[in-house]
């Protein structure tokens, strides 16, 4: 196991109760890069990335075989505290979700549930998260505002701002930016930039531009099967596999 | 007949309906106010029955009423919490469904009968408010899980997939983030709710009994407004007494004013914040 | 291995879970406990005698008349004796002598008046069984405060469900006749009468809250219609106590205007709101390319509505009228107020009536014995109708997910 | 805003709940119910009794009397009020005491002409042989019978005494406690019923029965037909100290005094 792996996943299957979605995945996801999957819509690459934070244990009719470790640990193993694998994996999801709070009670609603209590300590997590996440001079004045009443972009950012809040470790992203209109999508782009100096990205994305742009390496999904994944360029320049490059050159999906 | 025709007559009966229906609300609300605003005074509102007030009554409908949803708006709201977030599709799910249906089709008189055979005699409390109130507390109950229910699947999903996310646990995402947005919901039925309740007549004739005194404690009998306006509507002799009847239906239907307004009140603000 | 912090997650989670769950089972444990009371009293009149035994009570006797029954003294008069079938003799002393009494016990008699027969009583002596199965020999005492009495009560022996549910005479008091017939007739009567009332002008209404009232207006009626369904069934009982039934009295020229009738009127208003959010709810819900459809091919509005858009709202609507249904048979206190309350089998809408639920609430307070059990069987009745109804609207929102 | 609605709930809630604080105002209550005939005479002696016995609380309440009745078996009263004799079931198990006699007035609109009647007649109205005034001397009206709801003790009694026990004509209107056969009577120009003699007054009309006067004086000498006893209902070991004296003061000179106003008393039949 190269020692700069977080997540090592050995031929993971997963059932919607009699339907197959996810065909004997193998893969490791190495620490601080972006790791990008791609495919036509309905390939599995969103299923998937919510095995990683069991997001699926949600639904009732899901069964998973085969393994996925974290740092060397099993996260579906029966004795992992569930609440705490989430905390250090993060997740954005596609439609930005602000609670119906203020600002402010979104970004530390995170610590607060792990019982920090002290107000001065939240006052600093949310100065901290929200300049992380590059939204800390658009609100620092409003912070008792309702969430819901930011744009788009900021609610998302601000969804970035909670997430990092938790100090994850790693912060998955489900097509984040695919709601967003182009300009707010180039901010939150720029500000995956920054993002994966400290955390490792695991970032789900329909746009093959946006892999190019911002992800080290890059998997490529059809119908629940991993056919081909590594270096972006490596991807997108000369790809092993037909039907990468069919996929690629816009052949179909 | 042409198919003009045909399109007028049906319109004209569409109409006619309409008109007979809020006709009917103008013609009950407008005859019983007309009648009892006349009567209603400080002294009437305050004064004892005796007096030919009605204070009594008001303190035991509102004793009745504050049992009640003392009761069943804890256990109400945690079984519609149990349903929307906890349930799944089992054979006993379904079973409390039918359950709480059933128990909210009931006719109000069987309620009262099994008020006075389980709380009155079983328990012995006798023919008390408290026994008035466990019964109206069994019969509110569909209604606080149903509107709950509905107040808790209006919260978006993603909601709750965005507190599970930052590893909060699923108790701390319902009490932090489900029931704080489905709040207003809740609270516009309970305060409906409370609308059902004082209307109600039947059970509590049987369990809480016709005593005009003032109750002490909530182990005593006591009538309320509508068992009161129930009796006064069938003994009332003299001009004197309709007058304290159409009063008291005039409070009545004052409470159930108040109390819509209030319900459309707090459902208005649930718009605001869903924005 | 589990933290200490997960462990004490997991129980915290286990307990909310489980109390969550209690709740939720409340409403079962609500059904159970009714569905017993109401049935485990309801049955019993149709299984058993009233009574095991038969008893005797001796009224105004004294110890120091030496009181004798079969043979064995008797002083304390505030209890019954119990009396096995067969011949009893009662002695005791008067200023005048001694007197005897002679008591012939036959529980299983068919004639209620030969359950109890009294043989060589004294002269002054009255037999009274005008209520059956207790025969009371009244024995003239010197003030008309001091007349002894010898009363005999025989058990009842079960009661037929057909004579309780076909049976035309509700006699409780004296002749002991338990027949609901009238009262199911009352309440049919009272409620389909509603419903020809309620529901057309229901549904016209709904239509027109849904499909042709402007915006403004709409946002009038709704509030209207919710605080209609708000009124207590008292105020509307009261209502139709000081106005309808001088009405139909007035019109009809009858002695008094309580009667079917009026009980039809009120209740007919009472479903209104019931009938006509139902019937709103189910047409907005029908998706707009129906109308359209419709429209296109050059039906008028009207047309579209009736020929359209209510078939596809039809079960909802149907809907609707079952909860109406189910709200007039489940109404008292407005029922008793304005129907006349009589328990015969009305011959015409004018008649006085009285509903299976009225009975229930007019005599619940003061019945006892076989009697209290006979309110509960009513009870049932009332339990089975509700069941139906509720398979009815079960069956149709089955239906409505079909299309 | 969410802490604004989460207060609005919890003051609705508090609100009602603090109606409930119980201020038992220290005096020992006396629970009475049934008759509302009775309910009349309860209602001279009660202030009379408080008067007297400041610590001593009435609760009185009219349902009638075979409410009270059941009521007192049950033990959830102190007290039964009854306007008719027990039936054998009734009596097993507790003890009574004849605290007044009542005469039962047949009652008719003010202005109908019919003075007097005899027991048959009555009792042919009420089973329903006879319809029209005109059959009885009276206007050529159809006769609108009213009479009390079946828990009455004055309807007991009344059936009793005529001999129509569950015979009573289906069109017959049945109306809660004596004030609602009164309101019905003194408003309905064809109406007939019956109320507690002491319950008459000038709104209405008695009649005379068999010739006789509905008087306390006719009912003193045992000539008017339809009488009855008043009759209290209690059990004699679980009395409490309060309604002891109650019942003592009652049956004693004070209570009969109250009695004599407007019923009859009875000085000597308590046993």
């Amino acid at each position: 196991m190269a020692e700069n792996n977080k997540f090592e996943v050995e031929n993971l299957d997963l059932f919607y109760g009699e339907f197959q979605a996810l065909k004997s995945i193998t893969m490791d996801i190495e620490a601080n890069k972006v790791t990008a999957f791609i495919g036509p819509s309905g390939c599995g690459k969103s299923t998937f990335l919510r095995t990683l934070n069991r997001m699926n244990d949600l639904i009732d009719t899901v069964r998973i075989d085969g393994e996925i470790k974290l740092d060397g640990q099993d996260i579906y193993k029966k004795d992992v505290d569930v609440t705490d694998l989430r905390r250090r994996v993060g997740m954005v999801f596609q439609k930005p979700n602000p609670f119906p709070m203020s600002i402010y009670d979104n970004v530390v609603y995170g610590p607060r549930a792990q019982g920090i209590k002290d107000k001065k300590k939240l006052d600093e997590i949310a100065e901290s998260s929200l300049r992380a996440a590059a939204l800390w001079d658009e609100v620092k004045d409003k912070l008792n505002k309702s969430g819901l009443a930011l744009s788009g972009g900021q609610q998302q950012r601000l969804c970035i701002a909670r997430t990092i809040a938790m100090k994850p470790e790693i912060i998955l992203m489900d097509e984040p930016t695919s709601a967003l209109d182009p300009i707010a999508t180039l901010k939150v782009e720029q500000l995956m930039e920054e993002l994966k100096k400290e955390y490792t990205i695991v970032i789900v994305t329909h746009s093959m531009q946006q892999a190019a742009r911002i992800s080290d390496t890059t998997a490529f999904f059809l119908m629940g099967e991993l056919i081909e994944m590594g270096d972006t360029n490596d991807i997108f320049s000369n790809p092993k596999k037909q039907q990468t490059e069919d996929y690629i050159t816009g052949r179909f999906g | 007949m042409s198919r003009k025709t045909k399109d007028l007559l049906m319109k004209a009966l569409i109409m006619f309906s309409t008109i007979f229906t809020v006709g009917v609300l103008v013609i009950i609300i407008g005859y019983i106010f007309i009648q009892g605003m006349g009567h209603l005074s400080f002294d009437f509102i305050f004064g004892s029955a005796e007096t030919g007030g009605i204070w009594p009554m008001i303190v035991s409908t509102m004793y009745i009423v504050g049992i009640s949803l003392a009761i069943s708006v804890p256990v109400g709201i945690m079984a519609a919490i149990y349903l929307t977030e906890y349930a799944k599709q089992t054979k006993f799910v379904s079973l409390i469904r039918l359950a709480t249906q059933s128990l909210a089709g009931i006719p109000s008189i069987i309620f009262g009968l099994f008020g006075l055979a389980l709380f009155v005699r079983a328990f012995g409390l006798n023919v008390s408010i408290l026994s008035a109130g466990f019964t109206l507390a069994i019969m509110n109950l569909p209604v606080i899980i149903r509107a709950t229910e509905e107040a808790l699947k209006s919260v978006p999903q993603s909601y709750r997939e965005g507190s599970l996310g930052l590893g909060a646990t699923k108790i701390q995402t319902i009490w932090k983030v489900v029931l704080p947005s489905a709040l207003p919901g809740i609270l516009t039925a309970v305060i409906l709710a409370i609308g059902r309740i004082v209307g109600e007549s039947a059970p509590v004739l049987l369990t809480a009994g016709v005593l005009k005194d003032l109750p002490t404690s909530v182990f005593d009998g006591g009538r309320t407004l509508t068992v009161h306006l129930y009796l006064l509507a069938q003994e009332a002799i003299s001009p004197e007494d309709f007058q304290i009847a159409f009063a008291t239906a005039t409070v009545l239907i004052i409470i159930v004013l108040v109390i819509n307004l209030i319900a459309r009140f707090v459902s208005a603000k649930l718009d605001k914040t869903k924005a | 291995m589990q933290s200490a912090n997960h462990k004490r997650k997991n129980i915290i989670e286990w307990f909310w879970k489980n109390l969550f769950l209690l709740m939720a089972t409340v409403s079962i444990i609500s059904v159970v406990t009714i569905g017993f009371f109401v049935i485990s009293n309801g049955v019993k009149p149709f299984f058993g005698p009233s009574s095991d035994t038969t008893i005797v009570y001796l009224e105004k006797f004294k110890a120091t008349d030496q009181v004798r029954l079969d043979g064995e003294l008797l002083t304390d008069f505030k209890e019954a004796f119990p009396l096995t079938d067969g011949e009893h003799t009662l002695v005791y002393n008067t200023p005048q002598g001694e007197e005897t009494i002679n008591i012939t016990i036959d529980s299983q008699n068919e004639d209620p008046a030969q359950t109890a027969v009294f043989s060589d009583e004294p002269e002054s002596s009255k037999l009274d069984d005008s209520v059956k199965y207790t025969s009371i020999l009244d024995i003239k005492g010197e003030t008309p405060v001091g007349n002894r009495k010898v009363s005999v009560v025989v058990p009842e022996p079960a009661y037929s469900v057909t004579d309780f549910l076909f049976g035309s005479e509700w006699k409780p008091t004296a002749l002991k006749l338990y027949g609901i017939l009238p009262m199911i007739l009352g309440t049919l009567g009272v409620t389909i009468g509603a419903l020809i009332l309620g529901v057309p002008i229901g549904i016209l209404t709904g239509v027109y809250i849904a499909e042709l009232a402007p915006k403004r207006v709409a946002q009038f009626l709704r509030p209207a219609v919710e605080l209609l369904a708000g009124i207590p069934s008292v105020v509307f009982g009261f209502f139709g106590l000081m106005v309808i039934v001088p009405l139909i009295q007035q019109i009809f020229g009858l002695a008094s205007g309580t009667s079917m009738l009026a009980a039809i009127i009120i209740l007919g208003v009472m479903i209104l709101p019931t009938v006509i959010s139902m019937t709103e709810t189910s047409l907005r819900a029908v998706p707009n390319y129906y109308r359209e459809g419709s429209l296109a091919l050059g039906a008028t509005k009207i047309q579209t509505i009736f020929s359209v858009t209510i078939r596809a709202a039809r079960s909802g609507i149907l809907t609707g009228v079952v909860l109406g249904f189910g709200r007039a048979v489940g109404e008292t206190m407005a029922v008793i107020l304005v129907a006349g309350n009589s328990p015969q089998v009305p011959d015409s809408i004018l008649s006085s009536v009285r509903t299976l639920t009225s009975t229930v609430a007019l005599e619940m307070s003061y019945a006892s014995g076989r009697h209290s059990e006979m309110l509960y069987a009513i009870g049932i009745v009332l339990f089975i109708f509700i069941v139906l109804l509720n398979l009815a609207i079960m069956r149709l929102n089955k239906k409505a997910g079909d299309h | 805003m969410k802490k604004v609605i989460g207060i609005a709930t919890m003051c609705v809630l508090a609100m009602s709940l603090s109606a409930c604080g119980s201020s038992n105002d220290g005096k020992d209550r006396v629970m009475i119910s049934g008759s509302s005939s009775v309910n009349v005479l309860m209602e001279e002696l009660e202030p009379v009794f408080e008067a007297k016995y400041e610590n001593i609380d009435l609760k009185i309440s009219a349902s009638g009397s075979s409410d009270g009745i059941k009521a007192a078996k049950e033990g959830t009263v102190n007290f039964g009020m009854s306007s008719r004799s027990l039936t054998p079931e009734e009596k097993s198990g507790v003890d009574e005491s004849i605290i007044a006699m009542d005469g039962i007035g047949v009652i008719v609109n003010a202005n109908n002409p019919v003075t007097d009647l005899t027991i048959e007649q009555i009792a042919k109205i009420y089973t329903g042989e006879v319809t029209n005034w005109s059959e009885l001397g009276g206007a050529d009206l159809p006769i609108a019978v009213v009479a009390r709801e079946s828990a009455s003790g004055t309807r007991g009694a009344f059936e009793e005494i005529l001999g129509i026990k569950d015979q009573m004509t289906t069109d017959a209107k049945e109306f809660n406690g004596t004030g609602g056969v009164k309101s019905e009577v003194s408003q309905n120009p064809n109406a007939i019923g019956y109320i507690s003699l002491g319950s008459i007054d000038e709104t209405i009309k008695a009649l005379k029965v068999e010739g006789i006067e509905a008087s306390e004086a006719n009912i003193q000498n045992d000539s008017y037909a339809i009488a009855r006893p008043f009759i209290l209902i209690y059990e004699e070991n679980s009395l409490t100290q309060s309604s002891q004296t109650f019942l003592e003061w009652v049956l004693g000179p004070e209570g009969q005094a109250v009695v004599a106003e407007e019923f009859v008393s009875v000085e000597n039949t308590a046993e």
